[in-house]
């Protein structure tokens, strides 16, 4: 069913009782082409693109629970492609522009508002490093501007500058980026996926892959043995424990990373704020909800709740730069489970056992890149080759020393 | 306007009368009012607007939970978005506006969206909007954003302060009501460590609300009596006003203590409020029940609240919504309602209830049936009831409770995904398995709904808790009271209703609700983010239990089956302020000073934030206009002559035992077998990825003790990684470690004339001659007449230079010294600025170079790194990836055009190339003017740098606006060979 | 004898004192400082020095005896009079025998005592030490406004805070802070 | 979260730093043959399970000793707590 203006305004007069569902609840069939394990926001738009970009048919998304009840459903929803190094950048790049046609691709409206994201530059060295990184997304072909602490005043004026403990010497600014409605993207690509003719089967787990002669021959599921000719894992914090169903240990650890909702307040933030000398990134929804986040607790935990410590670290960033939300009232924070890997940046690659594919280590930055991970894994399944964009995204790249690691920390997962 | 809904009785102070303002209205209440049960006093039942539609609202409930009497509490600064009128303690001169509507709460333009409702359905956004694609930003998205929010901000900082803390205890019960106080009594009795917190303001819970008698007293006579008992024993601590936010892992809770909200401003130096960290071996939840409401068509007008909010408002508060009112039930808790209020003589119109056989009363009239509609734009004014007969009746009322039957408080017990059981006998979800480590729950929170049970439920509970703990308690005498049975049947929704509200601050309907089910948004969480149901400010404890029956209703299913009812921390809302208490403004980090910050600042120093220190980073002389004078200044001199700078901030690692060397020997990738004692060696440290880590000195000052230099940034770090590779990889090396960082005031004095400065203050019998103390020497020595000092001969400098050392009480006396004493060679104090100068016209590496990606080839140290042993890093710098042909080297870039910038940052391109990321070929790390060379230069990556000397290539920063030539040379600017270093 | 003035870790030449609601905040500075580790192997001896230099058994774990404190496993800090023994580390060195290892502690630090009967009251805003349950000798390393400090309770009404010297004004501030704010 | 530290008692977590699975203590040896081999398992393979965990925690705050922590992932339950040198010395990390 296409929505449309007028759609809209009959239903509207006739009662809403034409909307159909926006997916079916599929059966599984004995057989498919691909399986997807994973029905969250990754997951399904990797179904909705190997479906329509590359023809492909008989597919299914497996998902243990209901679908987008992962990261996409518990994140910050922000999207940006402000990154520094050659194997990302590309990628988060092609990720924004998938963005950009998003509503239109979908007929289904995620409400991606490109209200812009700023990075805001404490000393002096930080602005040499954001230099540089301003620098490498415009060689890549993104925006990004560099603003001084009086352009940031503009459209900031309540930042603290008077009382701050680290000076604010400008930012760093992508006027692309800015927010999704992160529910409504698994809606509208599993709406999407759907109409092309994808099942989307809910409350089916994999318990184990079926593996014959070192090919995967389908997966083992709560709700029977389903064939397929190739199976993608796509289960972001829950990497570890599914593929060592198929023998494999990753270079992958579950962290959790908490985030913060306000309770509904008038318009103060126009876009993103990311502080330079703290953990503290923020934003405002279209419903008026401040949402904001800080460092991930810094533990394995696949426990999807974190601690108070994170609550107050990421507070106190709010009130190092905000002052003026001492007054805002903290209405909800949840955790989710973080697939942190070595050098911070994601896998979209092959298995060493034939038709097994992997697509995770998203750490906490999966939401921002969902398009671009669903269209480039989508691009592996169909024809065997890593999209032009998402080429560095090897598990043998820590074999080879090729890591691809934004913030310089090391194997440390817990420090990207 | 005078109270004329005011009843007799209640626990007010009319002693003390309260002159508040709502929307500039001027009102009088009296203490023990809440903003809420003033208002309604006073006769005003419409607080706010809802969310979507803009429907006008009052107060849904007595307590936190509310979803629709929120307001803008005080003014200016203070100005307090969403706070609930329901819990808002009145005090003189209370300031409280109505919030999102315009241009007045009686009249607001935008509940047009009531009339559009049908096009603003559940899910609408993500169908609409869309056309043309470009519109969202300009047009749709600020028009809902305007219209989304409830309350606004001031937008100024604010003005009180907040504490944060830490408590101890064995027993932590939250909820001070028959069965937390019961428990507290208990508890406290038997020795434990008790803490008894509770949100309210009054302790006692429903006491407070109800008529009924524990023993000889009233309810809330007992609870005063039993508080005065609790606060008498020394191991209990009594907190009201104190909300217990989340249970988080191991016994630790969160909680808030609003100091200050019940006055007009925090006396001075208090703070409003205070972020309680609790640690409890073990955890009593006893947060009652939350009684939840019926959906109907137009259940939502002022007037219109749950039966036990009206009835606390007439017990506790004496305050009733109008004169006439009426009852809608499912159970006999209503009946209570109609019953209180009958004898505070406010007429009952009638009770609905939507049992047969209900119970009978002489005074009020007693339907069977249920409510189809209410009419009333501004306030409730009429209710129009279908009877079970058929018939409809048409019933006058200025106000209407609704009671639903009761949810246990179960959310505490989910904030660790416990999930909520069903309980088919109460109809309600009671606590699930799998609690909170050390959480017991007892009385209504887990469906003991009596008075008499909640009692024995938490006496009993706390006497477990305490002999668990090895206390032996005995059960405190109780007094006798009600033991009423439930008896309910559930009831959730009227059917057929156009639009009955479930979600009251959102504005979900049943119908959105069912239209959820149409589009296959059925499982709870989906139907909770397709339609914002249990998305409002109270977390859906007034909503979600609705929401969820009419769902299993349509679905066909049970109850459980469609899901469950979840609750995330914090209970409720709290402020920012307090979770980041003190730590904000100028006071969100400490801050860390320099040994010479006194004399620092009386020579006029601009200070600049390195990690927590605050470092000198010049100082400008008086006719200096820019600060590129001062450092060129402190440059040229201390070139010329001597410089003094303040390096106490490098970390510094005592490293000890007969292993210290073998130690440093796997810490380093350099060889530190051999060092002799008196000489220093600089060492890089990589991680075990192979990229370079930190780099510094050890100087060796004896054959088992060496003193470890760190970089000022990773000194915490560093440590830390010496003491897993002592503790955790060779855990039998004799080696011990400490930090000296702030020990030592130490200062670099650099420049051809430094070792005659030296030699004025380092006394006459040691050696410092060139000969006795050469290049990378280091050694104990005493200054000024014999105070201890260490020396070390190393330069960043490229200088001859020296790092003295005192302990750093004296390291303001010592600079103040040296540079009286250097006058005569008119020395210069140089700050961070001249130190970033001559460290990269030396081509010396720092944090800009070891930015966590780098390795020893890049910084041209591949050599250093020694294959003969097993150190740190080694192994994994072998990698392909790490030793590509044309890696990443260190070079330096001058100019092409001396007049021309060489900005850090700024990217590398071959002449000729596309301009593009597919041909970049490196980056400038660290920039600077050279005013010993007269132009800028810099240091950066280029692959294949140190064979690319004297290539002009083009530097790039579009981000900046810089696009020309420069040329590629050696990272050594000055002093290539390093002759002024050894002089 | 050097000519060299000395600075109190806040800054000024005399020691600072505060009093508020009854509690006294008092900076100490004639106290020096050395810690004292173990040498593998050698564990008990350098207890057994650790009580030869203190003249009383060298603290157990989280215990601080009069002159001593326990500051990690096999570790302690040793106090005496900066008066007379500003140069305690190297007295020390003298007298370990290859025991202990031994480092220069005093000016590391800073110190402040804080005296009076609601100390609890104080220290509930500062840290997660269970002041309540002090009876004196105990001896804490623990976080107060982000600044790891040592809490040694010398008596139920008097506590010393040693934290880092570089910091001084800061955990001042945060000391002084509390106290206005809880009594 | 609290960990039990084996000399000091119950600690908040907050006065900790995490590294990470306690399988980092097995170093291997950086002289062997095929030691690139097995430092790349090292340094980049993990378990990760959902369940028990052995973990290095730094008492940064504290006493600065380093702890194996035994967690559960899924729970935070922690069973019990060591001191890392002693763990390590048992699984012949000594000399």
């Amino acid at each position: 069913m296409r929505y449309s203006g007028w759609k809209v305004i009959k239903e509207a007069l006739t009662g809403h009782r034409g909307w159909g569902p926006a997916w079916r609840d599929a059966t599984p069939q004995a057989q498919y082409d691909y399986v997807i394990i994973g029905g969250g926001g990754h997951g399904l738009a990797t179904a909705y693109y190997l479906a329509k970009q590359f023809k492909q048919s008989r597919i299914a998304v497996v998902e243990k629970g209901w679908i987008g009840g992962g990261n996409v459903g518990r994140n910050t929803t922000i999207i940006r492609s402000n990154y520094l190094l050659d194997g990302n950048e590309p990628f988060y790049e092609f990720s924004l522009k998938l963005w950009e046609g998003l509503e239109q691709e979908l007929n289904y409206n995620a409400m991606v508002s490109q209200r812009g994201i700023l990075n805001l530059i404490h000393s002096d060295a930080q602005r040499d490093a954001f230099t540089r990184r301003g620098n490498a997304m415009i060689l890549n072909g993104a925006d990004a501007e560099l603003l001084s602490t009086q352009q940031i005043l503009d459209r900031y004026p309540f930042l603290n500058v008077n009382d701050a403990r680290f000076p604010i010497k400008g930012g760093l600014a992508q006027h692309r980026g800015g927010t999704v409605r992160h529910d409504a993207v698994a809606w509208g690509y599993a709406r999407g996926a759907d109409q092309c003719g994808v099942d989307i089967i809910q409350n089916c787990e994999v318990t184990g892959f079926r593996i014959e002669n070192g090919t995967v021959k389908g997966v083992e599921t709560s709700r029977g043995f389903i064939g397929a000719k190739k199976v993608a894992a796509c289960v972001a914090g829950s990497s570890s424990r599914l593929m060592e169903k198929a023998g494999m240990r990753l270079p992958i650890e579950s962290h959790v990373l908490q985030a913060f909702v306000s309770e509904g307040l008038k318009p103060v933030l126009p876009g993103v704020i990311t502080f330079g000398a703290g953990h503290f990134y923020c934003s405002q929804s279209d419903k008026g909800g401040l949402v904001f986040g800080g460092d991930i607790d810094g533990y394995n935990s696949y426990a999807q709740r974190g601690n108070l410590p994170v609550v107050e670290d990421v507070a106190e960033g709010g009130m190092a730069i905000f002052p003026m939300l001492g007054r805002a009232r903290l209405l909800r924070m949840w955790g989710g489970i973080m697939d942190m890997s070595m050098d911070g940046s994601p896998i979209i690659d092959r298995t060493h056992v034939d038709g097994l594919y992997f697509n995770g280590g998203w750490c906490y930055g999966g939401f921002k890149a969902t398009p671009a991970s669903g269209y480039a894994y989508a691009h592996l399944l169909a024809t065997d080759r890593p999209h032009e964009t998402a080429t560095a995204y090897r598990f043998d790249r820590f074999a080879k020393g090729r890591m691809i690691d934004e913030k310089g920390m090391g194997n440390q997962p817990n420090l990207h | 306007m005078t109270q004329k809904n005011r009843l007799q009785g209640g626990l007010i102070d009319r002693g003390q009368s309260y002159t508040f303002r709502f929307d500039g209205k001027k009102m009088t209440g009296h203490a023990g009012d809440t903003l809420a049960s003033a208002l309604l006093a006073n006769g005003v039942r419409l607080m706010g607007r809802s969310f979507k539609y803009h429907r006008p609202r009052g107060p849904l409930t007595a307590g936190s939970e509310e979803p629709n009497a929120i307001v803008e509490l005080r003014e200016g600064a203070r100005q307090e978005p969403n706070t609930r009128a329901t819990t808002a303690e009145l005090f003189d001169g209370l300031v409280a506006k109505s919030q999102n509507r315009w241009p007045s709460l009686a009249f607001d333009a935008l509940s047009v969206n009531d009339r559009l409702s049908s096009f603003f359905a559940a899910g609408f956004y993500y169908k609409t909007f869309m056309w043309p694609a470009a519109f969202w930003e300009k047009l749709y998205e600020p028009m809902i954003r305007r219209a989304a929010g409830l309350g606004s901000l001031s937008l100024q900082n604010d003005p009180d302060s907040y504490d944060k803390g830490f408590l101890h205890c064995d027993l932590l019960i939250t909820g001070a009501g028959p069965s937390g106080l019961a428990a507290a009594l208990t508890a406290g009795e038997s020795g434990l460590q008790v803490i008894l917190a509770d949100e309210d303001f009054v302790i006692g819970g429903r006491l407070n609300a109800e008529t009924f008698s524990l023993g000889d007293s009233l309810g809330s006579d007992w609870a005063a009596q039993t508080v005065a008992r609790l606060r008498s024993m020394p191991n209990v601590r009594v907190m009201p006003r104190t909300t217990v936010l989340g249970a988080f892992d191991h016994g630790i809770y969160g909680a808030v203590e609003r100091v200050s909200d019940h006055l007009a401003v925090p006396e001075a130096d208090k703070p409003r409020q205070i972020l309680w960290r609790i640690y409890s071996k073990r955890s009593l939840l006893t947060a009652g029940a939350l009684e939840r409401p019926i959906a109907f068509e137009n259940n939502d007008r002022p007037g219109i609240m749950l039966a036990s909010a009206m009835r606390a408002y007439a017990n506790r508060w004496a305050a009733t919504p109008a004169q006439r009112v009426a009852i809608f039930t499912n159970n006999d808790d209503g009946h209570r309602t109609a019953a209180d209020l009958h004898a505070k003589g406010v007429k009952i119109a009638a009770v609905i209830d939507t049992r047969p056989g209900q119970p009978i009363s002489i005074d009020y009239e007693i339907l069977h049936g249920e409510i189809i509609d209410t009419a009333g734009r501004l306030g409730l004014r009429r209710i129009t009831v279908r009877l079970a007969s058929g018939e409809t009746r048409e019933i006058e009322c200025g106000a209407l409770g609704v009671s639903g039957g009761w949810n246990p408080n179960v959310s505490l017990t989910c904030h660790q995904r416990s999930r909520p059981a069903w309980d088919e006998n109460i109809a309600a979800f009671i606590p699930g398995g799998d609690l909170p480590s050390g959480m017991t729950v007892a009385g209504a929170a887990r469906g003991v709904f009596s008075t008499h049970g909640a009692l024995t439920d938490g006496a009993e509970a706390a006497a477990r808790i305490a002999a668990d703990l090895g206390q032996t308690a005995t059960k405190p005498e109780l007094p006798k009271a009600e033991d009423a049975p439930i008896q309910i049947t559930p009831f959730w929704h009227v059917k057929d209703a156009k639009r009955a509200w479930v979600d009251q601050q959102n504005d979900v309907t049943a119908k959105d609700v069912k239209l959820a089910h149409q589009e296959n948004f059925v499982s709870v969480e989906h139907l909770k983010r397709y339609t914002t149901l249990g998305m409002a400010t109270d977390q859906g404890k007034t909503s979600n239990m609705a929401g969820l029956a009419i769902m299993a209703e349509i679905a066909g299913k049970s109850i459980p089956e469609v899901g469950t009812t979840m609750y995330r921390p914090p209970y409720t809302p709290a402020a920012m302020g307090v979770l980041a208490g003190r730590s904000r403004g100028k006071d969100f980090r400490p801050v860390r000073k320099t040994p010479s910050h006194v004399w620092a600042e009386e020579q006029g120093a601009v200070f600049v934030e390195v990690g927590n220190w605050l470092r000198a980073q010049w100082f400008p002389r008086k006719g200096e206009t820019t600060w590129r004078e001062s450092v060129d200044r402190e440059v040229l001199q201390t070139r010329k002559s001597v410089g003094i700078c303040d390096v106490t901030t490098l970390g510094k690692i005592d490293v000890q035992g007969t292993d210290a060397a073998a130690f440093l020997n796997r810490i380093y990738c350099n060889g530190f077998a051999k060092l002799a004692v008196g000489r220093t060696r600089y060492g890089l440290m990589l991680r075990e990825d192979g990229i370079a880590m930190d780099d510094g000195t050890a100087a060796r000052l004896a054959d088992d003790h060496f003193v470890v230099t760190t970089t000022t940034a990773n000194a915490v770090s560093v440590y830390r990684h010496m003491e897993f590779v002592r503790q955790c990889l060779f855990p039998d090396m004799d080696v011990q470690l400490i930090s000296t960082t702030e020990a030592w005031a130490q200062f670099s004095v650099a420049g051809p004339n430094a070792r005659k400065l030296l030699q004025k203050v380092v006394d006459a019998e040691f050696d410092i001659s060139n000969e006795g103390f050469p290049f990378m020497a280091c050694g104990e020595i005493t200054v000024c007449g014999g105070l201890r000092a260490r020396l070390f001969r190393i330069s960043f400098s490229g200088e001859l230079a020296y790092e003295i050392a005192v302990p750093t009480r004296y390291g303001d006396a010592l600079i103040r010294r040296l540079m009286r004493e250097g006058q005569e060679f008119d020395v210069v104090a140089y700050g961070t600025e001249a130190l970033g100068v001559m460290r990269i016209e030396k081509g010396h590496a720092a944090g800009n170079e070891l930015n966590g990606t780098t390795t020893a080839l890049n910084l041209g140290m591949g050599r250093m790194v020694s294959q003969a042993k097993d150190s740190i890093g080694t192994v994994l710098s072998r990698r392909e990836g790490l030793n590509d042909a044309d890696a990443l080297k260190l070079v330096g870039f001058k100019p092409v055009d001396p007049s021309k910038k060489v900005p850090a940052g700024a990217h590398l391109m071959t002449i000729g190339d596309p301009v593009n990321a597919a041909h970049d070929q490196g980056y400038v790390t660290s920039a600077c003017y050279s005013p010993n060379l007269g132009h800028h230069i810099a240091i950066g990556y280029l692959k294949s740098g140190d064979q690319r000397l004297g290539e002009v290539v083009r530097l790039i920063s579009p981000l900046t606006g810089f696009d020309h030539e420069v040329e590629v040379v050696s990272a050594h600017f000055v002093d290539p060979e390093g002759e002024r270093l050894r002089a | 004898m050097h000519d060299l003035i000395a600075l109190t870790p806040l800054g000024a030449h005399k020691p600072r004192s505060d009093h508020h609601g009854g509690v006294s905040l008092i900076e100490i500075t004639d106290v020096a400082l050395a810690s004292v580790a173990a040498r593998l192997g050698r564990e008990a001896d350098a207890a057994a020095l650790v009580a030869k230099i203190t003249g009383i058994e060298a603290p157990a774990a989280a215990r601080a005896s009069d002159c001593a404190f326990w500051m990690g496993p096999d570790q302690w800090m040793i106090e005496a009079s900066f008066e007379t023994q500003e140069d305690l580390a190297q007295q020390l060195a003298a007298q370990v025998n290859g025991a202990a290892s031994v480092t220069e502690q005093t000016d590391a630090w800073c110190r402040f005592d804080l005296k009076g009967d609601r100390l609890a009251d104080v220290f509930e805003r500062l840290c997660n030490a269970d002041l309540k349950r002090f009876t004196g000798g105990e001896a804490v390393r623990t976080a107060i406004e982000h600044l790891g400090c040592f809490l040694i309770c010398r008596s139920p009404g008097h506590v010393s805070v040693i934290g880092p010297r570089s910091s001084a004004g800061s955990l001042h501030h945060a000391l002084l802070t509390a106290m206005k704010s809880a009594l | 979260m609290i960990i039990n530290h084996p000399l000091l008692g119950p600690r908040d977590a907050a006065e900790f730093v995490y590294k990470g699975d306690a399988a980092l203590i097995h170093r291997p040896d950086g002289m062997a043959p095929d030691a690139l081999e097995s430092f790349i398992e090292y340094g980049y393979l993990r378990d990760n399970p959902a369940g028990e965990h052995r973990e290095l925690w730094f008492h940064e705050q504290g006493d600065r000793s380093w702890l194996v922590v035994s967690r559960n992932t899924l729970t935070h339950e922690i069973t019990s707590v060591e001191l890392a040198r002693d763990v390590a010395r048992r699984e012949g990390r000594s000399k």
